[in-house]
């Protein structure tokens, strides 16, 4: 659909989810798929309440969200005063300090009086104190809920009344490292994400899902759909004609590592595929080649353009995803060897260390131009539940403005193939939907069209 | 010259070991031989330690071989009041108390409810059997005969259901619906007998409480004293919605079972050719 | 699993003979532990069959249940299992005490495998709402010892806690076998690579511990062989005799369905101790003593609740429980996983493998560095040179196990590469802070010194204050409010017994 | 047993493998059970020609490890009887409440036999009838109805514990299982196990349906288990979703329809026959079965154990390689396949190019190990 009808239609969800807001009795649900426009809707509601006088708490999962939200606000709605809930040893980050209608305290009295409030579930259970003694606020707006635990909803839901869950349930679910079965199947599950709780515990509570992302493009918002959304899908608020990749250089020949670029800047995917080989998760091989796509992206000049206009790809707009820690370590020293060998990668904008290199875990919710994804899957000899799960495969597909380059050994077809499917059934517990299995499977094909045989 | 007890004892424990063996090596046929054998050993056992205690060992109610799951025979404790009359006489006192046909199981629940003793239910299957020779060998000889229910469709004996040979034939044939409508008659039938019992044993009661669990509105509320009346409303009410479409399909069949079948095919089920053994006692 | 684990493992299958992964003992061992072993019919949901107990290896009671599926008969048994662990339980508490001390020792109870804490939990689930007058009354110890056995599972689940002990799980912590963990689950299997009888290989011993007629299964579910062809037969010889008012043959079954019973359940009992044993030949871990002592916290309190009156655990965890029990098996779990590494440089190995932890020789020490600011603070520097490979950036904080009061700082980092003179080992330069006393000169010794050899981690055993949680009575909304207060009901009490 | 069209080349190879012996007849369970393994080309090549795994396993000396207590089939037969007894009242009761089954709905026909005839065939004929409406009894409840299913090259019988058929025209499939549900949880394999196998009857039935130019769409994937409740036998009806179970499954079917491309490297001549003499006593030389069978590849993993009536004869052949100690395990081995060239990696060995990264890590792990336990490796 074009920009702008893309615009209209976000634009109704919105105003619709605004004037359920007015009149919801408990509470609003909004699904949000990859940049679907979460924030500016959590902006939006959080000025609308405002405005009507309600004082608002808006709680994060993370500092770093919770600094993300401020800067929108404070940028988005210069007088309303924002107070910015911290723990002691919070040192307010530039894009915080620059805004004067922002103020940081480590205690909340100081901050009562502020219309709008905001700090992390964390921070925010610490004011636990009895239901009825304590602050109090009429509306929450809750952010990221779907990757809440239920139990840290519970530690701060008797702070407000009304509550605004918004959030991606496409994502990676809440996890623990303990054994938690013994819960399954109870309405409150302390493993659940808050929404699934709300939900089941309050039926009636209204939800709605926004419809358009703007920020996958044309080539990638109906494989991710389709893949991982099967059930309330979502379009690309751009259409193909709307972004493309291009190059400030010409490559000295075409390497394998220039035609998975190539390929990815024409058509928004590519499938970088080493040969068929059993490995560690810290396949050499597969992590050097996601540090040396970074780098090409870098030395080539990566120029994205966009409805936003042109700009250059800079190292901080390029990132690698990964499914451990250790990888994401292995892919920060392949980073490093490289800024070491060619002296043109330490420019301020060109600097390959600044590529962002980490775990799906850690790259939710945010956007790059370029994204390179060691996928969970190569090299492996069997499968299990932590590499099959759908969220962390739909993190990684789908972070990207413009393209994603995925990295894989061959044969990950013939992996899921062979793959012996007996989980466990427990009683009580809805069949989670997309299937890991199937979406990795509808995945894969799709990858099919964009492989470029590399290691060669 | 008979093996010393402790001898026999240890013979019989290492043949236990060697069926186990045979069994996990997966030799069905050898298992087979070395059970029999284990059951030779075990009886000269017996024999031999009856021999030693003078005290006479009263034959067992049955002997039910090592093939036979355990759970299936009845799990009584002893010195339970056994009942003076044949077996089918005990049987007919619980069908008549019915006055519908029914399953081994609830015949026997019923007698031990309502008349103080109970009986195997192994038992009660080969009586039919015997019921149909007796009745083969001289028609009509008996006042009554146990005999089967016949499956609508195919007037066959309908599987594992008794009935008694006096009762009109559309009481005998048993439609889709006939299970449910005859489950809410027995119901019925039940809450009369306690009713007219002064004090009904707890065996009568929750023999109703059992059926009242499975009839809508039977309980009323307190599981431990259901209410015979409130129970026969229950089922009343109920009948009331299947009754005309069964007793429909059972007059149906009824008719053609008395134009179609001979007199002991009309009581014990008409068969096709077997082709097994499971279809049942041969018609010949 | 880990590379140093999976190594072990092969290893093992190799040599012929298990190994070593912990260098010392990390769970406690009571002088006295109360060993059961159960049996249990198949197929129903609990039905005990017989159990072996007792903390007297040469003497353990034999429970047999001859009719595994008459209510009163189960009850009756586990009135007589209560007798044993009751009794266990009441030589521990001490009420002269003051409530707050923990009592001197808590009863340990020790099961062969998983399936077996299962097999309590269920037995707690089906005794512990018994109640003790009216229709369907049980024995007073029936529903005290379901709560108890509640206990004990539910303890089982603290991984820390050493109250409920599976062996095969404490076994297949300290040694590495050459099978695979699913084959470690059987007992007999486990101990034959750990400990295999003279002149046989440990993957002989464990082949032959699958023999289920040589060497019958720990349980608490009997091998179908013996239920088939010697228990059954058994039960059925009881119940004709009881039909026959036989008392002499009845007699007589019940003697063999005792020795059929003991023959299953003897051998794993002899394989107990020798468990116990093996366990007790390792050193106890430093910390060991500490987590049993919170175990004997908890023992005390779940005396006095009991004393005191209080209801039997709930069926299902509340919103507000489940929310709690989360928290505290999570930071338990957390702090077992760093008291490990601190206590056994084996564990603190698969640290060092993963680069979250290094260990080395301290090669220059400014133990008198002082940061200059306001007024000057004593911030001593050390240099670690490591063969290990550190993953560790600038800034990052870290702890060594010997002095876990001081927090130690990531200054500088030089890969071998950058150093002079061809030494292959990485430099760490650390900046020290806390752990020193109050002056501006260390005391000795709390600065480590040119040439002693250091560890440092990431792991931090300083944890954040445990998470609060609203009362019940507070459950919000969004957790489907406050849940109805426990009241028991007949529905508890009759329940019957399959 | 065999299928009805004369059996293609796939088939006809099929049957050599299988040799004299009748095909084992496949059910709910066996089907299911393909799903255990699917990257074992043996299992799958010797299920697709019904081969009996258990004869094969015990004549070469491995015996399958798995034997059931009479006691659970006691319990099994009990509960089911006692659920079904007096026309399904219990179960009545049950759906009533559970499905809000109109109290009009109380048809129970029983097709354990045809008037007295227990042939399959002809039970499988009234079933179909009796399920596409063709005859007009109120039918509610199917007790035990014989279905059919294709699989491999022919079709197995599938016998479900009962099919209610809802007022609202869907079929439900239900499962009678003896494993308890206590405070409304389950021990989660075995449910998992009853959820692939009611996917199986639902599978099977939505083809007869579809045969009969029905919309199979009328069979529900929401199937209804029922097991005793608690401690008691009395039942609970908990409904269970098997859309994912059938996803698996028909991936199964498929991949069984694809196995000439398993026997393709496989001798023409390859046969699992046991050469019995007249009482079925196997003849034939268990080295030349041994032999046979290891012409055709295992993929073994320690869950086999659990799963494969042939697991112990496998896990024999894989002694000394990685997977056999865990598939964790020889991940953690960098995918080597066996254990010694592990330890001789560790040892120091000079590693092959592929064997560069796990060399160092195992090198490493030897000395940390020797450092601190004084171990040697062997």
């Amino acid at each position: 659909m074009s920009t702008k009808d893309a615009a209209v239609s976000a634009r109704a969800v919105t105003d619709a989810i605004l004037a359920d807001l007015a009149k919801a009795e408990r509470g609003v649900v909004v699904d949000s798929p990859p940049g679907a426009g979460k924030s500016t809707l959590v902006v939006a509601a959080a000025a609308s309440l405002a405005e009507r006088g309600e004082r608002v708490m808006v709680v994060g999962q993370t500092n770093e969200q919770v600094d993300d939200l401020i800067d929108r606000m404070a940028s988005d709605h210069g007088v309303l005063r924002i107070g910015r809930l911290s723990g002691q040893d919070y040192i307010p980050a530039p894009r915080i300090a620059r805004h004067a209608n922002v103020t940081a305290r480590t205690a909340i009295a100081d901050l009562i009086d502020h219309p709008l409030v905001i700090a992390t579930a964390a921070k925010w259970a610490m004011l636990n104190g009895l239901a009825d003694s304590g602050p109090r606020w009429p509306w929450a707006i809750v952010d990221e809920a779907y990757q809440m635990r239920s139990d840290s909803l519970l530690r701060i839901a008797h702070l407000f009344d009304k509550a605004l869950f918004v959030g991606d349930p496409g994502q990676l679910d809440p996890f623990s490292t303990v054994e938690t079965e013994r819960w399954l199947g109870l309405n409150w599950d302390p493993m659940s994400s808050a929404v699934a709780v709300l939900l089941t515990n309050n039926p009636d509570v209204q939800v709605h899902a926004l419809p358009v992302s703007w920020r996958l493009p044309a080539t990638a918002a109906p494989v991710v759909s389709a893949a991982f959304y099967p059930f309330n899908g979502f379009t690309a608020a751009t259409e193909r004609g709307d972004r493309a990749m291009r190059w400030n250089t010409q490559p000295f020949g075409m390497t394998s590592f220039d035609l998975a670029l190539q390929t990815a800047a024409d058509s928004g995917w590519a499938l970088y595929e080493l040969p068929h080989r059993h490995t560690l998760r810290t396949d050499v091989e597969a992590v050097d080649a996601c540090a040396e796509l970074a780098a090409r992206v870098l030395l080539r000049g990566a120029v994205a353009v966009s409805e936003q206009g042109r700009r250059d790809v800079t190292a901080g707009r390029i990132a690698i995803g990964v499914a451990h820690r250790d990888q994401a370590a292995a892919v920060r020293r392949a980073l490093a060897a490289r800024a070491a060998a060619y002296p043109v990668l330490s420019g301020p904008d060109r600097d390959v260390t600044k590529v962002v290199a980490d775990t799906a875990n850690r790259l939710q919710g945010r956007e790059f131009d370029v994204t390179i994804m060691l996928h969970p899957l190569s090299g492996r000899r069997d499968a299990t539940a932590f590499h099959l799960e759908a969220g962390r495969l739909c993190v990684l597909a789908s972070r990207h403005r413009h393209a994603c380059v995925v990295v894989a050994r061959a044969g990950i077809p013939e992996l899921l193939d062979a793959h012996p499917s007996a989980e466990p059934v427990h009683l009580g517990v809805p069949v989670k939907f997309p299937d890991g299995w199937e979406a990795h499977q509808s995945f894969m094909a799709h990858l099919a069209d964009f492989r470029v045989p590399g290691g060669v | 010259m008979a093996e010393t007890i402790e001898a026999l004892e240890r013979r019989i424990d290492e043949l236990r070991v060697a069926v186990r063996e045979a069994v996990l090596s997966g030799d069905p046929a050898l298992a087979k031989t070395r059970r029999a054998e284990l059951k030779r050993a075990e009886q000269a056992w017996e024999d031999a330690l009856a021999v030693a205690t003078v005290s006479a060992v009263p034959a067992p109610a049955e002997t039910v071989s090592g093939q036979a799951v355990p759970e299936a025979s009845p799990v009584a404790g002893p010195g339970e009041p056994g009942s003076l009359l044949p077996l089918r006489e005990q049987v007919y006192e619980a069908l008549s108390l019915l006055q519908v046909p029914a399953a081994p199981k609830l015949i026997a629940t019923v007698h031990e409810a309502f008349f103080g003793s109970t009986f195997p239910t192994t038992r009660v299957t080969s009586l039919k059997r015997d019921e149909e020779r007796s009745f083969r060998t001289a028609p009509f000889a008996r006042p009554y005969y146990i005999c089967a229910a016949l499956s609508a469709d195919y007037l066959s004996p309908s599987r594992g259901l008794l009935a008694v040979s006096t009762w009109p034939m559309e009481r005998r044939v048993i439609g889709s619906l006939s299970p449910r409508v005859d489950f809410l008659t027995a119901a019925i039938r039940v809450a009369d007998a306690i009713e007219r019992i002064p004090t009904p044993p707890v065996t009568a009661r929750r023999l109703l409480q059992r059926f009242a669990a499975s009839i809508p509105g039977a309980s009323g509320g307190a599981r431990d004293q259901v209410k015979p009346d409130v129970v026969r409303q229950a089922a009343d009410a109920e009948l009331s919605v299947h009754a005309d479409a069964d007793s429909r399909m059972r007059r149906e069949a009824a008719d053609r079972a008395r134009r179609q079948l001979a007199n002991a095919e009309q009581l014990f089920g008409a068969k096709l050719q077997p082709v097994s053994d499971e279809a049942g006692p041969n018609a010949g | 699993m880990t590379v140093l684990a999976a190594l072990a493992r092969a290893a093992a299958a190799a040599t012929g003979r298990a190994l070593p992964t912990k260098t010392v003992r990390h769970v406690h061992l009571s002088r006295r532990p109360l060993v059961l072993v159960a049996a249990q019919l198949a197929g129903e949901a609990c039905a005990p069959l017989a159990v072996l107990a007792g903390d007297d290896r040469e003497k353990p009671h034999l429970l047999v249940v001859y009719e595994p599926r008459d209510r009163t008969q189960r009850f009756a048994f586990a009135a007589d299992l209560a007798g044993i662990i009751l009794s266990a339980i009441d030589r521990h508490v001490e009420d002269d005490g003051d409530p707050e001390t923990p009592y001197p020792d808590a009863p340990q109870l020790l099961v062969p495998n998983l399936p077996h804490v299962t097999f309590l939990r269920l037995l707690g689930r089906s005794t512990r709402f018994r109640k003790t007058e009216g229709q369907h009354a049980v024995p007073p110890a029936v529903p005290l010892l379901g709560r108890w056995l509640t206990y004990y599972a539910e303890r089982a689940e603290v991984t820390p806690s050493a109250m409920l002990v599976p062996m095969t799980a404490a076994l297949a912590d300290h040694w590495a076998t050459g099978q695979s963990a699913t084959e470690d689950a059987n007992l007999a299997a486990l101990l034959g690579w750990i400990d295999p009888p003279d002149g046989m290989s440990g993957p002989a011993a464990a082949r032959a511990a699958e023999d289920p007629v040589r060497c019958p299964p720990a349980g608490p579910v009997t091998d179908p062989t013996f239920d088939n062809e010697v228990l059954a037969p058994v039960l059925q010889a009881m119940r004709e005799a009881a039909l026959a008012g036989d008392d002499a043959r009845l007699a007589r079954a019940r003697a063999s369905m005792d020795q059929a019973l003991r023959s299953q359940l003897e051998s794993t009992w002899a394989l107990m101790w020798r468990a116990v044993d093996l366990l007790g030949g390792l050193p106890a871990a430093a910390h060991v003593e500490q987590r049993w002592l919170a175990d004997r916290r908890s023992f005390t309190n779940q005396v006095a609740w009991i004393r005191d009156g209080g209801a039997p655990q709930a069926r299902r965890d509340s919103a507000v429980a489940a929310a709690r029990r989360l928290a505290r098996l999570e930071r338990e779990q957390q702090r077992l996983a760093v008291e490990r590494a601190y206590d056994d440089p084996l564990v603190m190995a698969e640290y060092r493998m993963t680069g979250e932890a290094f260990a080395g020789e301290v090669t220059e020490a400014e133990p008198a560095r002082l940061e200059q600011g306001r007024r000057p603070v004593l911030r001593p520097w050390i240099t670690v040179a490591t063969a290990d490979e550190v993953l560790f950036t600038r800034g990052a904080v870290l702890k060594s196990p010997v002095r876990p009061a001081q927090q130690a700082t990531v200054v500088d980092i030089v890969s071998p590469g950058a150093t002079a003179g061809g030494d292959a080992r990485t430099r760490i330069v650390l900046e020290l802070k806390g752990g020193m006393g109050r002056s501006l000169t260390p005391p000795p010794g709390t600065v480590p010194a040119v040439g002693e050899q250091v560890t440092y981690t990431s792991l931090r055993d300083d944890f954040q204050p445990a998470p609060k949680f609203p009362d019940i009575d507070d459950t919000p909304w969004t957790h489907g409010g406050p849940p109805p207060e426990y009241v028991p009901d007949d529905e508890d009490a009759r329940e019957d017994w399959s | 047993m065999n299928s009805d069209q004369p059996p293609g080349p796939v088939e006809a190879r099929l049957d050599r493998l299988r040799g004299r012996a009748l095909p084992v007849n496949h059910n709910a369970r066996t089907i299911s059970a393909l799903a255990a393994n699917p990257g074992c080309p043996r299992r799958a090549l010797m299920d697709a020609a019904g081969v009996d795994k258990q004869k094969i396993a015990a004549h070469i000396g491995y015996p399958a490890p798995f034997g059931q207590s009479r006691f659970a089939i006691g319990r099994g037969n009990a509960f089911e009887a006692r659920v079904k007894e007096n026309g399904a009242a219990q179960l009545l009761a049950l759906l009533r409440e559970h499905l809000d089954l109109d109290v009009t709905e109380v048809g129970y026909t029983d097709f354990n036999d045809v008037a007295g005839n227990p042939s399959r065939e002809l039970r499988h004929v009234r079933t179909r009838q009796a399920l596409t409406g063709q005859d007009f009894a109120p039918r509610t409840l199917f007790d035990h109805p014989l279905l059919r299913l294709r699989v491999g090259g022919r079709h197995a019988y599938l016998e479900p514990d009962l099919i209610a058929l809802r007022l609202d025209g869907s079929f439900h499939v239900i499962e009678i299982k003896s494993f308890p549900v206590i405070d409304g949880q389950a021990d989660a394999g075995k449910v998992a196990a009853a959820a692939i196998q009611s996917a199986v009857y639902v599978r099977a039935l939505r083809d007869l349906i579809a045969e009969a130019g029905g919309d199979p769409g009328r069979v529900s994937h929401e199937t209804i288990l029922i097991a005793p409740r608690d401690f008691a036998s009395q039942p609970v009806a908990v409904s269970v979703d098997v859309r994912k179970q059938l996803g698996v499954l028909d991936r199964q079917l498929v991949r069984m329809t694809k196995i000439a491309d398993l026997l393709e490297p496989c001798p023409a001549t390859l046969t699992f026959d046991l050469d019995p003499d007249r009482d079925g006593t196997p003849r034939r030389p268990r080295e030349e079965l041994a032999a046979a069978l290891a012409l055709v590849p295992a993929s073994y993993a320690p869950e086999c154990l659990t799963t494969c009536e042939l697991c112990f004869a496998c896990r024999a052949e894989a002694a000394g390689s990685t997977g056999a100690l865990g598939k964790s395990v020889r991940e953690d081995l960098g995918g080597i396949e066996y254990t010694a060239q592990a330890l001789a990696l560790a040892r120091g060995q000079l590693p092959s190019a592929e064997q560069a990264e796990i060399a160092v890590l195992l090198l490493r792990a030897a000395q940390l190990r020797e450092q601190l336990l004084g171990e040697v490796f062997p």
